[in-house]
């Protein structure tokens, strides 16, 4: 079941992920053990130089993660058809119970990779390089989480047989069914979207108080992540059926079909890059008192901020259109 | 330009000066690495494309076919067991299906003889109708040739070629004739109430499990092939030959990423004093590294570009010339047939990923190696 | 001005074949002027210049350039520090071979991100002012020794540093050739700049435009002849 | 002053125009479309009618022609000598001693 090049492409990049992640976590123990930057010491020049190596390194990996994430949706949704009962990709991750946890680990190793290379960019522009001890604590959290990812992975396509007769969109997504995601989907529509309007004016407002009076940074940050949950679950709930224009399907896969014009991708792209900035921009502010950051890291905070706010905005405009442009009636 | 864009250009510059001085070198790595994207790109913009060509043209076969299973052989099923599945709830209708093999002796082809059963096909008895490919390979290059079949030393049966089936859908009928019931029965010597096997239409296809389930009982020897099945099947073969020889690819591109890991590694002196002097005069470890990228990216965009582009003008203009002869193996009748052109920006993605990153992992670490050299050697 | 207070450089540490290049140096070079390190070879003083020119860190000891502190900087600031106030001539020039004159005298400005006509316009009028402009499309090992030499000043002054740091600049250069290096240091002080260089060549260390000679042995200040 | 000659910029113009090519390529992709539209609903037109049920890609032999209704579990099931399609075929190729039969010639073979 492996023998298939999007699976192929897929435990490539989890390979290379799960190696960089190993080393760099390596090295980072070192670093906590031995980085002392008064130091002229050839082991510390060493060091220094190698961090170099290990940003572009995270760089790629994230990079590569993220189109991964991409291949690896798609391909669940292009294999649905290989699984008795399977229609979508809910199908294909369904086929195992590792489906979901790889999708949810490969999301959480995105926003994870992403904020940290937000840091490093912080690092290194602060002449004492202040942040590398806890950029390099963090990795040391992080390669776990990379190594479960595409440990999860692994077995998940290890253990795809065909012959599995899966749930599919059309049984797992409708609210007669029990769990947790019958219940998002369970979520009324229109509280589902009076909560994505709140959580929306929340990130508008403290965005705008940290841009302007540069306060309520964290605020921001939080909101942000509110705002990705709640906007996840009103995708499932409520924007997904006037995408469709069908009342009673619920599958937030399905929108990156070509036969619904790639919209989740209209969706999903600001979105994920929106909250991946709020989380940046979050981070730094905890670092914002260090001495040799002091001069750089408001500015820096707040093009994150300025930034996440316009791909926030672009993911509203994107649910706006999708609900003016649906032929779909829910609320009247 | 900002200043950021500015210095990735001269970094790509100096890259570029620096690969320019073992040109010929450098140009055969690029149009070697191009050709390996090549065929990789080949194998899968033609697996996708023959996937989605099955996927398409057999949506509309029947729901579920049913045949008799004999020493695990398919055998010739009685025609009283039509009605038993049309009883069945659910079931539009069952019908016989009579098709079999034909092995022209003159040629070595084998022929698909089938009987239609569909009123808009017209046939008397002592006509045929023709798949594309066999008048082809017959050379009944003239308007009512007629066809001559021999099933044994001096026996000679003439059909009259009515019509040839046509071009469009070559992928499912090259092989074809069509005859009537009465001459199928007769060429074949067939008693008169056999059938091939019996395809079933059924109204819903959530229902396909329970009519299973339900024909099972009534026919428990007999084997079930749904056109789910059937879909899987096509998937699944040319995935499979997508994946080996995908995987095989895979191997040629670490092969050479090995290869150009070790050139990056095993540098000369001269190039390791070279970047020395770069660090000397003013370029962080993180300029050096930057520049090394940019080879490491002009080298496999380059070639991934050269080798997509090169992939989709010999899959779907040049008819795949280089596969034909794998995929024809040793038949004799091939449809003419062309793809339907196809581009799929998640599969440009898998090709980029599965032919860039080993390349760009394998030549990192050395890059590395490299960049991390002390300015000041040079003075010493 | 460039103050080094109690700097040791120490080379392979920790190894069997550790050696201290430098030990102990207090030195203030002063700015605005020429100052010549010279002493038998060994000595410490290519070292000592290195050190002077931000390209190493000293194993202990500080290093204040302008009254900031540069010894306890990353290397990525060191590096940026260096190519805005410090050009380069090495000993033996350190072209780099296969690219033309022009591409190697621009280099130094790669990582600035500076615009291509810009600073070509600027490479080209300062090969003009070295007598060069003629050659700047031919590849460096096609030059003679003194061109060479030239085509490496240019390079050290393409970003206009403050501070041209030599390193037996004259080493394979006949008298001829010396005169016009010691023309050009003399443009270059007339331009304001600052001039560092080693030299045991007392063809240099004698001039007259030198205004400051440091002698070096074992790496350590000879103290018996204090800087003139 | 001669302008200044830059490596990247023949480099870039040539990648440029592959990924020029690879829209060129989508550009005909559509071009294309409503003609192989038509082109599939006719062999799609034919399926329905006849009820067939597999591609006419191998001829070889019956499991091979119709891989659907194959006993896949029998290998070399027509002909010794037929070439394996199945995923071990790949690497077996028949024995050499066999009689040639006809298996192997193509239309070439025989004007007529």
């Amino acid at each position: 079941m492996i023998f298939q090049t999007p699976i192929m492409a897929l435990l490539l990049v989890s390979g290379l992920a799960g190696l960089v992640a190993l080393w760099s976590a390596w090295f980072g123990l070192r670093v906590l053990r031995r980085w002392n930057l008064a130091d002229g010491s050839r082991e510390q020049l060493e060091m220094e130089r190698q961090t170099h190596l290990i940003s572009t390194l995270f760089g790629f990996v994230m990079l590569a993660e993220a189109l991964a994430l991409l291949l690896f949706v798609y391909n669940a949704d292009r294999m649905a058809n290989l699984f008795v009962g399977a229609m979508c990709a809910v199908g294909t991750l369904n086929v195992n119970e590792y489906g979901f946890p790889a999708l949810y680990l490969k999301v959480a190793t995105f926003f994870a990779a992403a904020v940290w290379l937000i840091v490093d960019r912080a690092d290194r522009a602060g002449r004492d390089y202040p942040l590398t001890r806890v950029k390099y604590a963090g990795i040391i959290l992080l390669a776990p989480l990379i190594l479960a990812g595409g440990a999860v992975e692994l077995t998940y396509f290890a253990g795809l047989e065909t012959d599995v007769i899966t749930s599919c969109c059309s049984k797992l997504f409708t609210p007669a069914n029990e769990g947790l995601s019958s219940e998002v989907t369970g979520l009324p529509p229109a509280l589902a979207l009076w909560l994505l309007g709140g959580s929306g004016l929340a990130v508008a407002l403290s965005g705008a108080a940290s841009l302007w009076w540069g306060r309520g940074q964290m605020l921001f940050a939080v909101s942000g992540v509110v705002l990705f949950f709640v906007a996840l679950a009103a995708i499932i709930s409520i924007i997904s059926l006037y995408v469709y224009d069908h009342p009673n399907h619920h599958c937030p896969f399905c929108l990156l079909q070509p036969e619904h014009g790639y919209y989740g991708y209209v969706l999903y792209l600001p979105l994920f890059f929106g909250t991946a900035l709020a989380l940046g921009a979050g981070v730094l502010q905890v670092f914002v008192g260090r001495p040799s950051l002091r001069d750089i890291l408001p500015a820096r905070i707040r093009k994150l901020i300025g930034l996440s706010m316009v791909a926030f905005g672009l993911f509203g405009l994107a649910t706006i259109w999708a609900i003016v442009s649906s032929q779909l009636i829910v609320f009247g | 330009m900002t200043p950021w864009l500015r210095r990735q250009r001269a970094l790509a510059d100096y890259t570029l000066s620096a690969l320019g001085r073992r040109k010929g070198k450098n140009i055969s790595l690029v149009v070697i690495y191009a050709l390996i994207v090549f065929l990789v790109a080949s194998i899968m913009m033609f697996s996708s494309g023959m996937r989605r060509e099955a996927d398409l043209v057999l949506s509309e076969a029947p729901e579920l076919i049913v045949q008799q299973l004999t020493l695990g052989r398919h055998e010739l099923i009685a025609g009283g067991e039509v009605e038993k599945l049309a009883a069945i709830r659910g079931v539009t209708a069952a019908k016989g299906r009579l098709w079999g093999y034909y092995y022209d002796r003159l040629n070595g082809a084998n022929y698909t003889v089938m009987v239609p059963d569909d009123p808009t096909i017209k046939l008397e008895q002592g006509q045929a109708i023709l798949g594309e490919a066999i008048p082809r390979s017959r050379g009944l290059s003239w308007e009512g040739a007629p066809l001559f079949l021999s099933r044994f030393e001096g026996d000679l049966v003439k059909f009259d070629v009515v019509d040839t089936l046509s071009h469009d859908s070559a992928l499912v009928s090259a092989d074809l004739m069509l005859i009537t019931e009465q001459d199928f029965r007769d060429f074949f010597g067939l008693a008169p109430d056999v059938y091939t096997d019996i395809s079933v239409s059924i109204r819903n296809e959530r229902e396909i499990a329970t009519i299973i389930a339900k024909a099972e009982k009534v026919m428990p020897k007999a084997r079930f092939v749904t056109r789910a099945d059937i879909s899987r099947t096509y998937q699944k073969l040319f995935d499979w030959r997508e994946g080996l020889l995908v995987t095989l690819a895979i191997a040629a591109i670490l092969a050479f990423g090995i290869f150009a890991a070790e050139k990056a590694s095993g540098l000369s002196a001269e190039e390791t004093r070279e970047i020395g002097i770069l660090k000397a005069i003013g370029w962080d470890t993180g300029d050096v590294i930057a520049m090394k990228l940019w080879e490491g990216a002009l080298v496999s965009v380059g070639a991934f570009l050269t080798g997509a582009v090169a992939a989709y003008v010999h899959v779907f203009l040049g008819g795949a010339g280089l596969f034909a002869p794998v995929l024809k193996g040793w038949s004799v009748l091939y449809p003419d047939f062309a793809l339907t052109p196809q581009i799929d920006v998640l599969q440009l993605t898998t090709l980029f990923l599965v032919t860039v990153l080993p390349y760009v992992a394998a030549t990192l670490v050395p890059i590395w190696r490299v960049a991390t050299g002390d300015p000041d050697q040079v003075m010493r | 001005m460039i103050t080094l207070s109690a700097v040791t450089k120490l080379y392979n540490e920790g190894r069997p074949n550790q050696m201290a290049a430098l030990d102990g140096i207090d030195l203030t070079v002063p700015g605005d002027a020429v100052t010549v390190l010279t002493g038998p070879s060994g000595s410490g003083k290519t070292t000592l210049l290195s050190l002077i020119g931000c390209m190493a860190r000293p194993t202990s000891g500080r290093v204040h350039l302008n009254g900031d502190m540069v010894s306890g900087l990353p290397e990525s600031f060191l590096t940026g520090l260096r190519r805005t106030t410090f050009g380069f001539v090495f000993q033996r020039f350190n072209l780099v071979r296969g690219l033309s004159v022009i591409e190697n005298v621009r280099l130094p400005a790669v990582p600035l991100g500076p615009d291509h006509v810009e600073l070509t316009e600027r490479a080209m009028a300062r090969l003009e002012h070295l007598g060069l402009a003629d050659k700047a499309d031919i590849p460096v090992e096609y030059l003679s020794g003194g061109e060479t030499q030239r085509a490496a000043i240019a390079r050290a002054l393409i970003n206009d540093a403050p501070i041209l740091i030599a390193d037996e600049p004259t080493a394979n250069l006949d008298t001829v050739l010396v005169n016009r290096f010691l023309d050009i240091v003399a443009d270059l002080r007339a331009e304001g700049r600052t001039v560092i260089m080693t030299s045991h060549d007392p063809r240099i260390f004698t001039a007259s435009l030198v205004d400051n000679v440091v002698r070096m042995v074992d790496g350590r200040l000879d103290t018996e002849e204090a800087p003139a | 002053m001669t302008p200044a000659r830059r490596p990247t910029t023949p480099v870039f113009a040539a990648l440029g125009l592959l990924v020029a090519g690879l829209g060129l390529a989508a550009i005909h992709v559509a071009v294309r479309a409503p003609g192989e539209r038509a082109r599939l609903a006719e062999s799609t037109r034919l399926v329905k009618v006849l009820g067939l049920t597999d591609l006419a890609l191998f001829t070889e032999a019956r499991y091979t022609r119709h891989p659907s209704m194959a006993d896949l579990h029998t290998a070399f099931q027509d002909n010794p000598m037929s070439f394996e399609h199945f995923p071990s075929g790949l690497f077996i190729a028949p024995p050499a001693h066999l009689p040639g039969g006809q298996i192997g010639q193509s239309e070439k073979d025989f004007p007529q």
